[in-house]
């Protein structure tokens, strides 16, 4: 149906070309779910994709790439947090100039180092390898990106619901004043989630360019994609699996869209590859739509219909984009 | 372990929350403080949480000065608080809600500690649900088990009754005499008299930030009422030489949402020319009162008629009240009237219904300036509405009054104006204003009530209790209907 | 600073890429630097990235006049894009020469005389890339990856099938039905995110649904990065990727050979036909020089082989680019049927230089879209 | 007056130290770059005039923001109607049967109003009706907007023969706004901006809609006191602000590019984004950052040409003004609180 890609190849291509973006979504979900909206992230992806690119090639150690990746990320994230939970400026504001900003310093330090062949990273058998029918052999057959991205689905699903760190964070991101009753410093850790989540969004940048789109370049080929972060992180209500799922979905639209150029010769390429981004912002606009009335209501009796609830249900972090002053 | 705050003080800008209280609290006792909306109470207590910090003064524990700089460090001192406020999180469930700020315990512990608590209390709560499907009661009642499992030993309970049933207060009295028994000093904030006289053993009263009245039970309640409310004035023969006509607003059966317990099975009728005073404790409905007739705020039940025509259940209803020349004042003037970073002139571009495209800066500022003149304004027409005290605020608001409203509703017209202004206030409504316009006000000051109405309508928790004219009742009438004691109405 | 440049002869690159994108830019760039060398007292100034995604704003007239004042005597606009740009630019400054690379201005009898157009036949190194493909493929599956349809690609799409086609049939005498050569076009020479196609994504594609040689049409190298990423984890794959001698250093491993430009050749035409002020309006389309292929001099199209390619493979395409240029192969001769079935050449029929020139779809046997 | 001028001092400061770090980590000479940016921006009138030109469709994109600021609308879709204007122009080009040029582009002017006002509208509607953020609303807006324009120019408009990415087919000479001989800039769309400004003061400062909409962005709840309606005023402001985007995309189809280009919004959206949050939202101040910004996006064209470095400094100096904006604001705020 999709070109010529068998069913467990179409798979992998989904995992592998979504795991930097859950990588990312799930850094702004970290940094949202504490009440911070940080918008820089689709300049931050680039900048913290060459950095990475740039000491991996001088070091010739993708390890510090993806550490640089990460510290790039988190540079970023300092500034945003500074700006937004100590001076109390508009959040909106500060991560739109920082996107822009970030974008054009990434393309201006990164001149020297474009297409030229640097190191990247490869797909990795899974254990077990040999014993695995074919299928799974193909589907697991991937880039360590792609497993840390999976992991973090869980990490940070297992850190919101079940840890006590968690629930710190996620009441700073509902109401700062009562966390500040209850004898937590909102400030502090809004600024950590903000720190964590731009240093997983560089973790991020880096996968792009040391895994999935190896090497740097004007364009790189992850331009638009901070932006989709964004909107993932609503689409999937602040929740890991959610942003997982909607990732892999918007990964799969984009491999999708070149087989669909066979299907309608009649439109061109172009449409297809433009078509997820409106797709996924639209899907969200739906979404809101349709859970606006369960929403409101928001009574679950039992278990199973609170379990579906939860999990379709998409509501902000009561506090967000509202910085804590203390009195 | 014993509290003592001496000589606290506590301003926010240049409101003086509090001056100068010395008051001991001793363990093992349940200490009560009460006092009129505004008086204070709260802000003392905050203070003593770490949650605010205090302008001056000191605070003891069993006689040796302590630091209280964030809730941290009071929560080691074992002190805790129920917000009078809900301080919860709405969109997590109740045992999360349970769990922070607790010690480190495995959820299962947990679970195990708040499902003892309940049945220990008497309450009824599942653990899974979420917080903001519960009531206000529910709410405070998980506070309440959290804080006894944080091993409080100071317990400070700020309006812990507010949305308890009769049945739950039979099961949380008894526990809380029994905490005070086990060695716990507990503060109990309330303005329910009977509560305070059937828990306390000792009760303080602030009134404008100040104590003065302290007492050990049992209590005298004339005395009490006195001292919070101030002294009761004589009943002044009123000179109102208004026309009292036909109905202009009726609320049928009106059923709606807001403030604490919304308003429920709401009848009312007002008059041309009526002065009626809704009295009662804040948020008991009668905000919700005044923003529906306004407009401002849609029934779910019932309807809201004005001068004969219903008012639609959408966003346009309060142009349509605007229309029919409805003037509502509401008592956060920066945060719901003015616009913060807006100069006075400005404010008085937007008033009115002018037709025409352009706006002139010279009328508008003509206007400003008759404006500041005749409702004497401390400012300039380019001063901005947020340089303003609050008084000048006030006044501010007034001069944008539709001159020719049939209708006037007031929320707390004399919020923050000291005595003068206030009369001043009063003469211009009473007396500048059309003698058939009719006003409808609300005011925790129950001499204020007292002295400008006609007519008093007092709610309790959302209800009306009572409705009558003001030659008909007492301020002690007034001050028990408002705090709920039945037996007191008749 | 005028006497300055009387004394040198400056003259201007516009480049629609990078010049360091290892494609199309990079080889007019580096021909560029070969006439300073070899043409005394000549100077390049150049200005890439010239495309409105890059330099939103700015527009080729506006270059051309800010290289005019630097003292530029000829401008050359290597993109098929510029045509408009180039052309207004020329009219505007009728002294000053221009040459638009791939396009067919000059054929127009009514565009300014100062305005000459340059090509070279790859059409010649296109088959020799489908033949070294052919040869290589164990699958039979080979991609092609596109930049956007015009005439130009469509061309060296049919050129590359062709000698795919010629390879399979004629040499490794296999059934032409086993042969699945698949164009995909991403929309633009190179990739704009958002707006074109991914070609790391392609490439991927390509390869994961059995193509074991993806050829590139585009600008720059993601085919070969994918595919030596590919090779590293122990696929048999290979690449060929496109326009610049140089473009396997980005994944040498994985890397059959590439054709490519040199276009000092006719960089220096047009530039010795100015300095000595013999300047014709001209539209040139150079091919190989078949005696001595990789010379830069004297060759404009060229094919360098890469790591990958084994040694029969060299022969055999050794043997292929000897045929050709003698004349003892011509694949573009009959029977030849376009895409949707038509008659493109019948039998002995040969192509005219026009009717490949301007080729209107892709060619029976090929599988992509024509527009 | 005295702080505002220390306040400027500061940032400028703050952004040169931060540029001239920026350099000297890529090794480029400092003052040559900074010299090479002003001379490629002023050397000559061929430069001021293209300075102009990208001055021009700032200029509208600020105006517009200016009004939706103003109501605290984050209009980010405004790429969009930049490009729903140009389309909007385009399409009215394209009208066959109409002989009188001036007609013509007439009709294209309204066209490009209304296709730029409409989009703002829908981003508006999706705020006002569907409760989605106008941030989201509008980037899917501007996603969609750039799927339109590629179709049209791949598709229904596309060059006889090839379809390209540089767009569709030239317009007729006599549909190209015309120049002063020797100049670049469009002397009509020079005319529009200016107009357009002077409009938006006017509106903004002597109308009674300007000042509904000041209040509104301050306190949507207090003008409900006020017999105004947040919902309409939102959207007014945004149709507008789409408006006079989509002006821009006019004058990006008949002055500039004389075609339809995928990349027809050159940016200008986002950058006008900035440029307003430089100006501290205040008319006065925007036709002179503009014109800081326009000649920054022309002047560094030289840094390639000259000193072989990107041209993306000008973007990373823009990003830094704002940021360095922000920060002397957050710092003051800070303190006068303290
Ligand atoms: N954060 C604040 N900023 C400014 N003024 C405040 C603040 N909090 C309280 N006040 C003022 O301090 C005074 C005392 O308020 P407080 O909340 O302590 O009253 P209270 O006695 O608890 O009243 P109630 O019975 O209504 O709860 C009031 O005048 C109030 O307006
Ligand atoms: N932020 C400010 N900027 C400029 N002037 C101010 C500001 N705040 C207050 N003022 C001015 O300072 C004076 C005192 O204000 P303040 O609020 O302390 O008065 P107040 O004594 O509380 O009066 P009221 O009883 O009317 O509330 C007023 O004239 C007011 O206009
Ligand atoms: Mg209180
Ligand atoms: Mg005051």
């Amino acid at each position: 149906m999709l070109g010529d890609l068998s069913f467990p190849v179409l798979i992998a291509s989904v995992l592998a070309a979504s795991a930097p973006l859950i990588i990312i979504a799930l850094g702004e979900t970290l940094a949202e779910k504490s009440g911070v909206i940080n918008l820089s992230l689709d300049g931050v992806v680039l900048f913290s994709a060459m950095a990475a690119f740039v000491v991996a090639k001088e070091t010739g150690s993708l390890t510090l790439g993806f550490l640089a990746g990460g510290f790039a990320g988190m540079l970023t994230g300092v500034l945003v947090g500074y700006f937004s939970i100590y001076l109390h400026l508009s959040q909106v504001a500060v991560g739109f100039a920082l996107a822009l900003l970030c974008r054009d310093l990434a393309y201006f330090l990164g001149n020297p180092y474009s297409r030229v062949q640097g190191p990247t990273l490869l797909e990795s058998k899974p254990p077990l390898h040999d014993i695995l029918p074919s299928s799974l052999q193909t589907i697991m057959t991937q880039p360590l990106t792609v497993w840390f991205a999976l992991l973090l689905v869980f990490l940070l699903y297992y850190f919101f619901t079940f840890s006590k760190a968690g629930l710190c964070l996620r009441s700073v991101g509902e109401n700062p004043a009562a966390s500040f009753a209850r004898g937590l410093n909102p400030s502090k850790i809004q600024m950590w989630a903000v720190l964590v989540g731009a240093f997983l969004v560089g973790i991020g940048g880096a996968a792009y360019s040391l895994s999935l789109k190896p090497g740097w370049g004007r364009p790189q080929g992850a331009e638009g994609i901070g932006w989709i972060a964004l909107a993932l992180v609503i689409f999937g209500g602040w929740h890991p699996m959610r942003v997982a799922l909607g990732a892999m979905l918007f990964a799969f639209l984009q491999v999708s869209g070149i087989g669909l150029q066979d299907l309608f010769p009649g439109v061109p390429a172009q449409v297809f590859q433009t078509a997820p981004f409106p797709l996924m912002i639209f899907t969200l606009i739906f979404m809101h739509y349709s859970t606006r009335k369960s929403r409101k209501q928001g009574y679950n009796e039992n278990s199973f219909q609170r379990f579906i609830g939860k999990l379709f249900m998409s509501r902000a972090p009561k506090a967000i984009g509202k910085s804590y002053k203390q009195e | 372990m014993d509290v003592k705050f001496q000589n606290i003080s506590k301003n926010f800008g240049s409101v003086k929350a509090l001056t100068d209280v010395t008051l001991t609290a001793h363990s093992g006792t349940i200490h009560g403080l009460i006092g009129e909306n505004g008086a204070g109470k709260s802000t003392l207590m905050k203070i003593l949480t770490g949650y605010q910090s205090k302008s001056g003064g000191k605070i003891l524990i069993d006689g040796s000065e302590i630091q209280l700089n964030d809730p941290r460090q009071a929560s080691k001192h074992g002190i805790g608080m129920l917000y009078q406020e809900p301080m919860d999180f709405t969109p997590l469930t109740v045992l999360e809600n349970f769990s922070l700020g607790s010690p480190y315990q495995g959820r299962r512990e947990l679970r195990f500690s708040l499902e003892t608590l309940t049945i220990r209390f008497g309450f009824h709560l599942d653990p899974d649900r979420l917080v903001e499907q519960l009531t206000v009661g529910e709410r405070q009642q998980i506070e309440l088990l959290r804080l006894i499992h944080c091993k409080t030993r100071i317990l400070i309970l700020d309006e812990p009754t507010t949305g308890i049933s009769p049945a739950q207060k039979e099961a949380l009295f008894p526990a809380l005499q029994q905490l005070a028994a086990d060695g716990m000093n507990i503060l109990l904030v309330s303005h329910k008299l009977e509560e305070v006289a059937s828990l306390c053993s000792e009760v303080t009263v602030l009134r404008h930030g100040r104590i003065t009245h302290h007492a050990h039970a049992p209590f005298h309640f004339p005395e009490l009422l006195t001292a919070m409310f101030g002294s009761v004035p004589e009943q002044k023969n009123k000179t109102h030489c208004r026309t009292q006509g036909s109905s202009i607003l009726l609320f049928e059966n009106v059923e709606a949402t807001g403030e604490r317990q919304g308003l429920q099975h709401c009848v009312v009728a007002v008059n041309e020319g009526e002065v009626i005073g809704l009295a009662g404790l804040d948020g008991a409905g009668q905000s919700t009162l005044l923003r529906l007739a306004a407009g401002l705020a849609i029934p779910n039940k019932g309807n809201v008629q004005l001068f004969g025509n219903t008012l639609p259940k959408s966003n346009s209803a309060s142009q349509q009240a605007q229309k029919l020349d409805v003037s509502f004042l509401p008592a956060d003037r920066l945060e719901e009237a003015l616009f913060a970073d807006m100069s006075l002139s400005d404010h008085f571009s937007l008033r009115g219904r002018q037709s025409s495209f352009w706006r002139s800066i010279k009328k508008a500022q003509t206007l400003a300036k008759n404006g500041i003149r005749e409702f004497s304004i401390k400012g300039n027409p380019e001063d901005t509405a947020q340089d303003l005290s609050g008084g000048n605020q006030q006044r501010l608001l007034l001069a944008l009054l539709n001159p020719h409203s049939r209708l006037v509703l007031l929320e707390n017209p004399t919020r923050g104006l000291d005595i003068r202004s206030g009369q001043w206030v009063w003469h211009y409504l009473l007396n500048t204003l059309s003698p058939k316009t009719a006003i409808l006000f609300s005011s925790p000051e129950l001499d204020e009530i007292l002295h400008y109405s006609d007519r008093i309508i007092v709610f309790h928790d959302g209800e009306i209790v009572m409705d009558k004219a003001v030659n008909e009742t007492s301020h002690n009438a007034v001050a028990t209907a408002m705090t709920g004691m039945k037996e007191a109405i008749q | 600073q005028s006497s300055a440049a009387e004394e040198n002869f400056v003259f201007g690159l516009l480049m629609v890429g990078p010049s360091n994108d290892h494609g199309w830019s990079q080889a007019h760039f580096e021909a560029g630097k070969e006439i300073e060398k070899h043409i005394p007292g000549s100077k390049m100034i150049y200005i890439d990235k010239v495309n409105p995604a890059d330099r939103p704003g700015i527009t080729i007239p506006f270059l051309v006049e800010d290289l005019v004042s630097k003292g530029a005597k000829l401008i050359i606009g290597n993109s098929n894009d510029m045509t408009d740009g180039i052309r207004e630019a020329a009219m505007l400054h009728p002294d000053i020469k221009f040459i638009h690379i791939s396009g067919d201005d000059a054929l127009n009898p009514e565009s300014p005389d100062n305005l000459s157009n340059l090509m070279g036949k790859m059409e010649f190194g296109q088959m020799m890339a489908g033949f070294a493909a052919a040869m290589t493929t164990k699958t039979g599956k080979i991609g092609y990856l596109g930049p956007l349809i015009n005439d130009e690609t469509k061309r060296l799409a049919a050129s590359c099938y062709l000698g795919a086609h010629y390879a399979w049939t004629n040499v490794l005498k296999k059934d032409a039905s086993a042969l699945t050569f698949k164009v995909s076009w991403i929309g633009f020479w190179f990739n704009i995110p958002g707006v074109t196609s991914d070609p790391t994504q392609v490439a991927k594609n390509f390869f994961d649904s059995g193509a074991d040689v993806v050829i590139s049409g585009i600008d720059t190298t993601e085919a070969l990065i994918v595919a030596d990423q590919k090779k590293k984890e122990g696929a048999d794959v290979t690449a060929i990727p496109y326009d610049y001698q140089g473009a396997c250093s980005t994944g040498p491993d994985a890397c059959l050979g590439v054709p490519y430009f040199n276009w000092f050749k006719g960089y220096a035409h047009f530039i010795n036909n100015t300095i000595n002020n013999t300047w014709e309006k001209e539209w040139l389309w150079l091919g190989p020089n078949w005696a001595d292929m990789n010379n830069t001099m004297t060759s404009t199209i060229s094919f360098q082989n890469g790591k990958a390619m084994n040694s029969e493979t060299q022969t055999q395409l050794a043997a292929f680019a000897k045929g050709l240029g003698d004349g003892s192969i011509s694949l573009f001769s009959g029977p030849l049927n376009f895409q949707d079935k038509s008659v493109f050449l019948k039998k002995g029929e040969t192509a005219t230089d026009m009717q490949i020139w301007n080729l209107p779809q892709l060619l029976e046997g090929m599988e992509g879209a024509s527009k | 007056m005295k702080r505002l001028s220390l306040d400027i001092l500061l940032g400028s400061l703050l952004v040169f130290g931060f540029t001239a770090l920026v350099l000297l980590i890529a090794g480029a000479p400092v003052l040559a770059s900074f010299k090479n940016i002003w001379l490629g921006a002023f050397a000559s009138t061929s430069k001021i005039s293209q300075v102009l030109s990208v001055w021009v469709p700032l200029m509208l994109c600020s105006c517009g923001l200016i009004y939706t600021f103003r109501a605290n609308l984050w209009n980010i879709g405004i790429e969009g109607q930049v490009t729903m204007g140009a389309i909007g122009a385009m399409a009215a080009l394209r009208i066959p049967g109409i002989e009188h040029p001036a007609l013509i582009l007439t009709l294209a002017f309204f066209a490009s109003f209304l296709g730029g006002g409409l989009w703002g509208l829908l981003a508006g509607g999706l705020k006002t009706r569907g409760g989605v953020h106008e941030i989201f609303g509008g980037l899917g807006l501007n996603f969609v907007a750039q799927g339109f324009i590629l179709w049209l120019i791949f598709g229904p408009w596309k060059r006889p023969g090839i379809a390209s990415m540089s767009g569709t087919e030239l317009l007729p000479r006599d549909l190209w706004l015309s120049t002063f001989p020797g100049w670049r800039v469009a002397t009509a769309g020079v005319i529009i901006a200016v107009a357009v400004l002077i409009l938006t003061w006017l509106f903004l400062e002597k109308s009674r809609m300007g000042i509904k909409l000041k209040a509104i962005g301050q306190n949507p709840k207090a003008a409900l006191l006020y017999a105004t309606s947040p919902e309409r005023y939102y959207l007014q402001s945004i149709i507008i602000a789409g408006g006079c985007a989509g002006l821009a995309g006019f004058l990006q189809v008949t002055a500039v590019y004389h075609r339809l280009i995928p990349s027809i919004s050159s940016g200008y959206g986002y950058l006008a984004l900035l440029l307003v949050m430089l100006s501290g939202y205040r008319i006065i101040l925007i036709p002179f950052l503009a014109l800081f910004f326009a000649s920054l996006n022309v002047g560094a064209i030289q840094l390639p040409i000259v000193l072989q470095l990107d041209s993306a400094l000008s973007g990373v100096i823009q990003g830094c003004c704002v940021l360095s904006a922000l920060l002397i604001l957050g710092l003051r705020q800070k303190r006068k609180q303290s």
